[in-house]
């Protein structure tokens, strides 16, 4: 994380991706061993429990991917080459909390350590202005979003007395003096975190920040930051809010409703590749905002992990082949990909992979995602999964636009594609998780 | 000193607080500087802290003013980024006014 | 080589036809079953082969008058480049017509049915570089194909009914079975002999099917195929005799068709269509037999029909070819001189279709009449006798305008003409003869002749099932009655085959009245204008309706309905879009709106 | 033995798609004819007395009671024996003409094949919902790459619409699923065994018939089919009609009805309704078309009403019918697009005006396209006769009337067969014609084995019932109303 301070520029990579690869090590042998980890000695703010494990364990495997991509994206940057590496790391760290808390500070003190560096690394490109644009954004609303979270947890604190998690689980369930409080707490909550995941009506900032950050940024924020949302999102209320969930399932079964049907909706426009993205980050987020719905529920734990692990890797293999295809030409647009498939078949089969994974079409990896997610909620929301269903046949139908035109399309532009060797073993990796989920879904899905 | 600050009944506070609450989500709404908008949430961060304090006090736990000095460690952090970015901005443009970037969009 | 292939095979199937024959006669019925064709639990379809009194009758008409044919056709296509596809055709046309009548249960009788349909249209459309000719194939197979629906469904009730397609054991179980699921039964067997047999209102394929080679013709819309309704019904007889209704719809049909298309016959003068529709009046005559219950008397007309009709076809053939392909009669005339055997065979033809006394139609006819009467009382035999006096009148126009007279056509055909070979002639005189004799086979009881009855004693055999195949149709009439019927019919014949010959024969041109149409002349003549009847009834309005279905239904209406939704969808994400301004102050905003929406919940 | 149909040219597809070998065309066809020998020795070494053979019973997701079961009663033994007898002569079809890329072309074909193989083994809902969908890809790949015309278009529609239908049909599994007891699971006899209310039954049914009304297509759900159809390449049109939109009939068989008895009475007659007005709605839009190919889709169309409307009448005649015209109809229509395919590329068009006159130059192909089109008018002895008095018997048990009305289609079947026969062959040779050469040995294999297959199930059709008869009995005898 200091390597940068050292100048040493070459070395900065291979410390990171050790570092990330023993972190994984780690989490992935405490969740075989069935270890508590080190999170006994601090209950009170942490548990690494096996929720947390696996989330990190996912995480950990996208950033990896990541990190192997940014080798290539970062290539312009040369003094601030580091600080990236270490606004990433911290970010990460943020995640990590937000994934182990036990207690609301810690959340708040995640989602901040998640922020922050966030904030500089979408405005990491000082001379564009599109850059400066989705930071300022960002940054504006993500604020707003913050004092509303807190002034949530702030409310529930005052009704239930805690900043315990589990110990305003057990409020809830007993009752509190004054319930207005604390639903009122509940909604501002849900208004915070469904910020932090993008979910409609707070998701505005994600399609215009998502579009001016840096390639590998985006890739970022939509893939371990959504993850640590959800996660934290889903810890809260599995622990604090069951007590009360009849009355906060409503608004958010609006919320996912909405969210899928507008995202899918207004993507079917878009014209560039990395906005489609956006909107159909925020259509995952609709998906899995139902998962929230059957908080409790046995395997909605497990079913947001596998959803956003074969989100997250289908996601990060597009953005690799985006930005071979992208970046050098300038063009972000569908039609830089016309006669891909002819030109770099790798690429090509990667994104179409990619595409068809995250639109959901079996037996690709995306599909067991989805099934476990829609198998988790039928029971309790059949209209949901129906109006799900309907919006993953409208998804498709932008997916597979970018296979149109690598495919199908005849008329081929002039661009030059080449694959740097780096990026192509994130696609070669990518695909290989791909492969591995779509053959052996179950296991992610059990861990938790 | 607790029981001057209990004499006030918790109500008050929490009115209080939420009508600066308030006072500073109608900032961020309708000021188009973005410095002054960044003041906004500051107040109503301490809105936030404020009403923290008295719950804290109120309740007898000591937990809400720690999270009160975390909430100001935190905003300033975040107030400094903040305040990068718009300098970062300024210079791009020459302007601190958030209604003009609205070049992503659609 | 090919003919003598074609025609041997004929040969051979007609000496086994022969053995089968005495084999039946003396032994009774032979079943055998070649294999199980299908299985759906109880119903057990076989490929087998029931061959009794009625189905050895057909197969020495078919394998017989065929095996003729066969020989005919030899010289007949000789320079044609299809030869040897017109002997497959022919052939296999044979095999399904075998199938059709040797079958031991309705659906053997169907696929022979159907293959004959198809040999039908293949042979109509032989010389398919001709359009129209393709058209008039095409015509053949679907109007045939309507009946065979009829057919199907017929099967079907009779699935229902009797649990099983075998003849055995349908006819087994006659007596137990409900009379109105059998007049069902019969009127859909019947609708399926309507189209194969071009009764009314399913008739006009039979006129355009002249298409085909005048060999096919003969064999097919002359000899046998077209017999298949008669047969099929003769076979059900049990069944009809069941349902007076039906048999009541029968003979309506088939008086109807008689006299009606012998109105039509009388004015063409295309030397093929006025035989074709003497065809189906004759078949409509068939059909009266069998509506008044005298199913003998009809198989008895199917016999004599299949050889005077041969003969008619053949020679009629044998002036095409001398005419080198000249088929238009006004264009004929006093070929007497050019071709005299042609000429005698053609005039034993008509005499014997006419009534002539002592030929084979004479007897045949006689034998319908007399069941007419008795059945259907004085005013159906008097219908009968008007068709029978009609086919008189074209008969004998037919042969004194071609025959007689001066020669009409151009300088170039008169030096064309010529007698056809022997290996055409020769089949013309065995026909002949059989045309002659045929009447033999079944002469009335009251003649005291020899042959008396002999058909009816061989078709009242016992089948299968141990009773009587076509039992003896019952006619309560005296001596003296069908000595007077008789008479007054034939005398009718006479008197028009006389008057005739003084309008037609005697004279040099042709009457103003056949070369000018006028009135009801040009009605007939243009045959009722059925064909255009139907055209506008059903081919036009199926054709405008497949267009407006396509354009209109299809894609607009069903494919719209889809690419609507799909219209939709994307208006609806338009509207969305516009959300998406781009403008932090909206955003703020929606954010706001959308929590205090958020907040309404607390209240419900 | 199951689990190799599947495997075999799954790994196949793989080699090809990726490694891009030499002798592409070789290792194809060689593929299809050990597919091919494979499932005959499958088929001849079984029961059929309605138990599967053949099993294979791993554990796969067990977290989500999904095991790749596969395994073949006589249904499956009938459905395998198809596609796998079709795959060689479409991959043979394919080979006379030039393909671009013809690694991937191959490679998707055999991918499809592996789908499709696993559609028809599968006694595992989910896992059959995922062969179901899986068949959609290479199908789309290979309709949108070598397509003709508007083919991105149409081809989005086709893939959007049946995706759409089969996504009604994952609700429908996954309700039953959430029904089954204990621990849940996907296997066919747990989800048989579910009680629905009727009204859920019949939520459940119409997942089930959109998404199976979709792919076969049924009236009104048809129209992706003959833009489609006339859009791809001959070989993605055969895979589509000979084999692809059986998936839906099969489905209708195996899974749609046994799943929700319950809702039989109360949908039939809707369902019956659409399927018999869609056989005299497209055989009369068939009868208008120009275009051979279209006519053809049409036609197909009408003939999938037919066999729809005998699986939904749910008695022996109509289900053995449907089975074995669903067999036939795979032959004859590869059989006849194979033949459009062949005048398209002598003649570069497909419309039947420009055509004529070509049963002159051309006897050989004049005879065997006869003997194909015989096969689809349905005349006795050829395959297409059993099929259709067996589907008309059903539809007339259930419907006398509705058995009438379907019985329409022999009559305009003919009327737009014979005519498209007639405009194509018959009349007189016009300039392009006149040039049209008989058919090469390639072609004459293709159209002799399917004219051959004509004949040979239209004299014998009991093979082919037999296969069934036990599995039918069982499943009729399984699902009680």
């Amino acid at each position: 994380m200091f390597a940068g301070l050292f100048g040493k520029r070459d070395l900065l990579l291979p410390v990171t991706l050790l570092g990330l690869a023993a972190a994984l090590g780690v989490s992935a042998m405490s969740l075989s061993t069935g270890d508590a980890g080190w999170g006994t000695q601090y209950t009170s703010m942490f548990s690494f429990d096996k929720y947390a494990q696996s989330f990190t364990a996912i995480t950990l495997t996208s950033v990896l991917l990541l990190a192997g991509m940014s080798s290539w994206g970062f290539r312009t940057l040369n003094s601030s080459l580091g600080d990236h590496y270490a606004l990433i790391l911290f970010s990460l760290c943020g995640a990590v909390c937000m994934f182990s808390f036990t207690n609301l500070v810690m959340l708040f003190i995640g989602i901040e350590i998640l922020s922050i560096p966030l904030y500089v690394l979408a405005g990491s490109r000082r001379d564009d202005l599109a850059s400066n644009e989705a930071a300022l954004k960002y940054f504006l609303m993500g604020a707003f979003a913050t004092g509303i979270l807190l002034f949530g947890m702030t409310l529930v604190y005052g009704s239930t007395g805690t900043f315990n998690t589990a110990a305003i689980g057990a409020a809830v369930e007993r009752g509190v003096a004054s319930p207005g409080m604390l639903k009122m707490g509940i909604l501002l909550l849900v208004v915070g975190l469904s910020f932090k995941v993008s979910a409609v009506p707070f998701h505005f900032w994600a399609p215009d920040v998502y579009q001016g950050s840096p390639n590998t940024v985006t890739a970022f924020m939509a893939t371990a930051v959504k993850t640590a949302g959800f996660a934290a999102f889903y810890r809260l209320f599995s622990t604090s809010f069951l007590g009360v969930n009849e009355f906060w399932s409503v608004g958010i079964a609006a919320i996912a409703g909405l969210t899928m049907t507008l995202s899918n909706f207004t993507a079917i426009f878009q014209t560039e590749f990395k906005r489609m993205m956006a909107y159909s980050s925020i259509s995952h987020a609709g998906y899995l905002m139902m998962a929230i719905l059957v908080a409790g529920q046995p395997g909605s734990a497990g079913a947001i992990l596998l959803y956003m692990l074969t989100y997250s890797i289908a996601t990060i293999c597009a953005f690799s082949a985006y930005i071979v295809v992208a970046e050098p030409n300038g063009d972000g647009s569908f039609a830089a990909f016309n006669g891909l498939s002819k030109k770099q078949p790798l690429v090509a089969l990667v994104m179409a992979l990619s595409m068809l994974s995250l639109a959901g079409i079996p037996p690709l990896a995306g599909f067991f995602g989805k099934y476990f997610l829609f198998s988790t909620v039928m029971q309790q929301y059949p209209w949901l999964v129906v109006i799900a269903v309907i919006n993953s046949a409208v998804s498709v139908y932008y997916y597979l636009k970018v296979i149109i035109a690598m495919y199908f399309t005849k008329e081929e532009n002039t661009y030059e594609v080449l694959i740097p060797s780096s990026i192509r073993w994130v696609m070669v990796a990518g695909v290989v998780i791909i492969t591995l989920l779509t053959v052996l879904p179950g296991n992610i899905f059990g861990l938790i | 000193m607790l029981e001057i600050i209990k004499t006030v009944p918790i109500e008050y506070y929490l009115l209080y607080s939420t009508v600066l609450f308030c006072i500073g989500v109608f900032g961020v709404l309708t000021r188009r500087n973005a410095i002054i908008v960044l003041m906004c949430v500051e107040l109503m961060l301490n809105a936030v802290n404020l009403l923290l304090a008295a719950f804290s006090t109120y309740l007898g736990d000591a937990q809400g003013q720690i999270m009160v000095f975390f909430i100001m460690v935190v905003a300033a952090a975040e107030a400094a980024v903040g305040l990068g970015i718009l300098v970062m901005i300024y210079r791009n443009t020459k302007s601190t006014d958030i209604s003009l970037l609205d070049r992503l969009r659609n | 080589m090919v003919g003598i292939i074609g025609a041997g095979s004929l040969l051979a199937s007609f000496l086994l036809t022969v053995m089968c024959l005495n084999q039946v006669g003396a032994s009774g019925p032979i079943q055998s079953t070649l294999y199980h064709f299908m299985s759906i639990d109880r119903l057990s379809l076989d490929f087998g082969f029931l061959v009794d009194q009625l189905s050895v009758w057909m197969m020495m008409i078919i394998t017989g008058v065929g095996f003729l044919i066969h020989v005919y056709s030899i010289g007949y296509m000789h320079d044609d480049e299809g030869f040897y596809k017109f002997f497959a055709y022919l052939n296999l046309f044979v095999f399904s017509m075998l199938l059709l009548v040797m079958g031991d249960n309705f659906l053997m009788l169907f696929f022979g049915w159907e293959g004959v349909g198809l040999c039908s249209y293949l042979l109509i459309g032989f010389w398919y570089t001709n359009r129209d000719y393709g058209t008039a194939a095409r015509k053949a197979f679907i109007m045939n194909r309507v009946g065979d629906l009829g057919l199907l469904l017929g099967m079907f009730f009779i699935i229902k009914t009797f649990g099983s397609l075998a003849y055995k054991d349908v006819f087994a179980q006659l007596a137990g079975a409900d009379p109105a699921m059998v007049t069902v039964i019969c009127l859909l067997l019947f609708v399926g002999a309507m189209g194969k047999s071009a009764q009314i209102p399913l008739y006009t394929w039979l006129p355009d099917a002249m298409a085909g080679p005048t060999p096919v013709s003969a064999l097919i819309h002359a000899a046998t195929m077209v017999t298949a309704g008669v047969y099929l019904v003769t076979r059900c007889n049990g069944l009809f005799s069941m349902s007076p209704d039906a048999m009541h719809v029968v003979a309506i049909v088939g008086l109807v068709t008689a006299v009606f298309t012998a109105i039509i016959g009388l004015r063409q003068n295309d030397i093929k269509k006025v035989l074709a529709y003497s065809t189906v009046s004759q078949l409509g005559l068939m059909f009266l037999s069998l509506g008044m219950g005298a199913y003998v008397s009809a198989m008895f007309h199917v016999t004599t029909h299949a050889f005077f009709k041969a003969l008619l076809f053949l020679s009629a053939g044998s002036v095409i070819h001398g005419m080198g392909g000249e088929q238009d009669i006004r264009n004929m005339g006093g070929l007497r001189k050019y071709m005299p055997v042609t000429f005698w065979v053609f005039l034993i033809g008509t005499f014997a279709i006419s009534g002539f006394p002592l030929l084979s139609g004479f007897f045949s006819k006689d034998e319908i009449f007399a069941n007419t009467y008795a059945h259907g009382g004085a005013i159906w035999w008097a219908m009968a006798s008007v068709s029978a006096v009609l086919t008189a009148v074209y008969m004998c126009r037919l042969l004194y305008v071609t025959f007689f007279g001066e020669f009409r056509g151009t300088e170039e055909q008169r030096h064309h003409i010529h007698e056809s070979p022997s290996v055409m002639t020769i089949p013309l005189m065995v026909l002949a003869v059989l045309s002659v004799v045929g009447g033999l086979l079944n002469t009335p009881h009251f003649m005291h002749l020899p042959g008396s009855q002999w058909m009816a004693h061989w078709l009242a055999g016992n089948g299968v099932n141990g009773t009587p195949i076509v039992p003896m149709a019952e006619v309560h009439l005296s001596a003296s009655t069908e000595w007077s019927l008789m008479s007054f019919t034939t005398a009718l014949a006479l008197l028009v085959i006389v008057a005739l010959y003084f309008v037609y024969g005697k004279v040099a041109n042709l009457p103003v009245s056949d070369q000018k149409q006028t009135g009801f002349t040009k009605v007939v003549a243009n045959k009722f204008y059925v064909d255009e009847l139907y055209n506008s009834l059903f081919v036009k309005p199926t054709e405008a309706l497949s267009k407006f279905l396509y354009q209109y239904a299809d894609i607009q209406g069903v494919d719209g309905v889809v690419n609507g939704v799909g219209t939709g969808v994307s208006k609806l994400g338009a509207i969305f879009r516009r959300l998406q301004n781009g403008n932090i102050e909206y955003y703020l905003i929606g954010m706001v709106v959308g929590a205090a929406l958020l907040f309404l919940t607390i209240f419900i | 033995m199951s689990f190799l149909l599947i495997i075999v040219p799954l790994i196949a597809s793989a080699l090809l798609l990726l490694a891009r070998p030499s002798g592409v065309r070789q290792i194809a066809l060689a593929v299809g004819v050990v597919n091919f020998a494979i499932s005959i020795f499958a088929a001849y070494s079984a029961l059929y007395d309605g138990t599967v053979n053949h099993e294979t019973n791993i554990a796969w997701i067990e977290q989500a009671g999904i095991r790749f079961s596969v395994g073949m009663d006589g249904i499956g033994i009938l459905m395998i024996l198809l596609t796998n007898l079709l795959t060689p002569l479409i991959i043979l079809s394919s080979q006379s003409q030039r393909i671009d890329n013809e690694p991937r072309y191959y490679g998707l074909v055999l991918m499809m094949v592996a789908a499709l193989n696993g559609v028809f083994l599968s006694t595992d809902g989910m896992l059959f919902y995922i062969f179901y969908e899986l068949a959609l890809i290479p199908i789309y790949f290979i309709c949108a790459i070598w397509g003709g015309e508007n083919r991105i278009r149409v081809t989005l529609k086709f893939f959007i619409y049946t995706f759409v239908g089969s996504l009604f049909m994952l609700v429908s599994l996954l309700y039953l699923y959430l029904k089954t007891p204990g621990t849940h699971s996907f296997a066919w006899t747990d989800l048989v065994n579910v009680q629905l209310s009727t009204v859920e039954a019949i939520w459940v049914m119409l997942g089930f018939f959109f998404a199976f009304a979709v792919k076969m297509p049924v009236f009104p759900f048809h129209t992706w089919q003959p833009d489609t159809y006339v859009t791809s390449p001959t070989g993605g049109t055969m895979l589509l009609s000979g084999i692809m939109l059986k998936m839906g009939v099969y489905g209708a068989i195996r899974w749609m009805i046994p799943m929700t008895p319950e809702a039989w009475h109360t949908l039939t007659p809707y369902f019956m309704a659409l399927a018999v007005t869609g056989i005299v709605y497209a055989s009369i839009i068939a009868v208008k078309q120009s275009d051979f190919k279209r006519l053809i889709a049409y036609s197909s169309i009408a003939h999938v009403g037919l066999i729809a409307a005998g699986v939904m009448a749910w008695n022996k005649m109509g289900l053995q019918g449907s089975l074995i015209q669903m067999l036939n109809h795979g032959i004859n229509v590869v059989g006849l697009f194979f033949v459009v395919d062949l005048i398209e590329r002598r003649l570069g068009t497909r419309t039947l005006r420009q055509m004529g006159g070509i049963a002159k130059v051309a006897p050989r192909f004049a005879v065997l396209f006869m003997i194909i089109m015989l096969g689809a008018v349905a005349v006795p002895l050829t395959n297409g006769f059993p099929g259709e008095f067996l589907l008309l018997n059903g539809v007339w048990q259930y419907n006398n009337w509705l058995g009438a009305i379907a019985g329409l289609t022999i009559i305009f079947g003919a009327v737009y067969m014979l005519r498209a026969y007639g405009m194509a062959m018959f009349g007189e040779t016009n300039a392009e014609t006149a040039e049209f050469t008989d058919l090469d040995g390639r072609e004459t294999a293709v159209l002799g084995i399917v004219a051959a297959l004509v004949l040979v199930l239209g004299f014998f059709p009991n093979i082919i019932l037999q296969l069934t008869d036990g599995t039918v009995n069982r499943i009729l005898g399984s699902v009680q109303f």
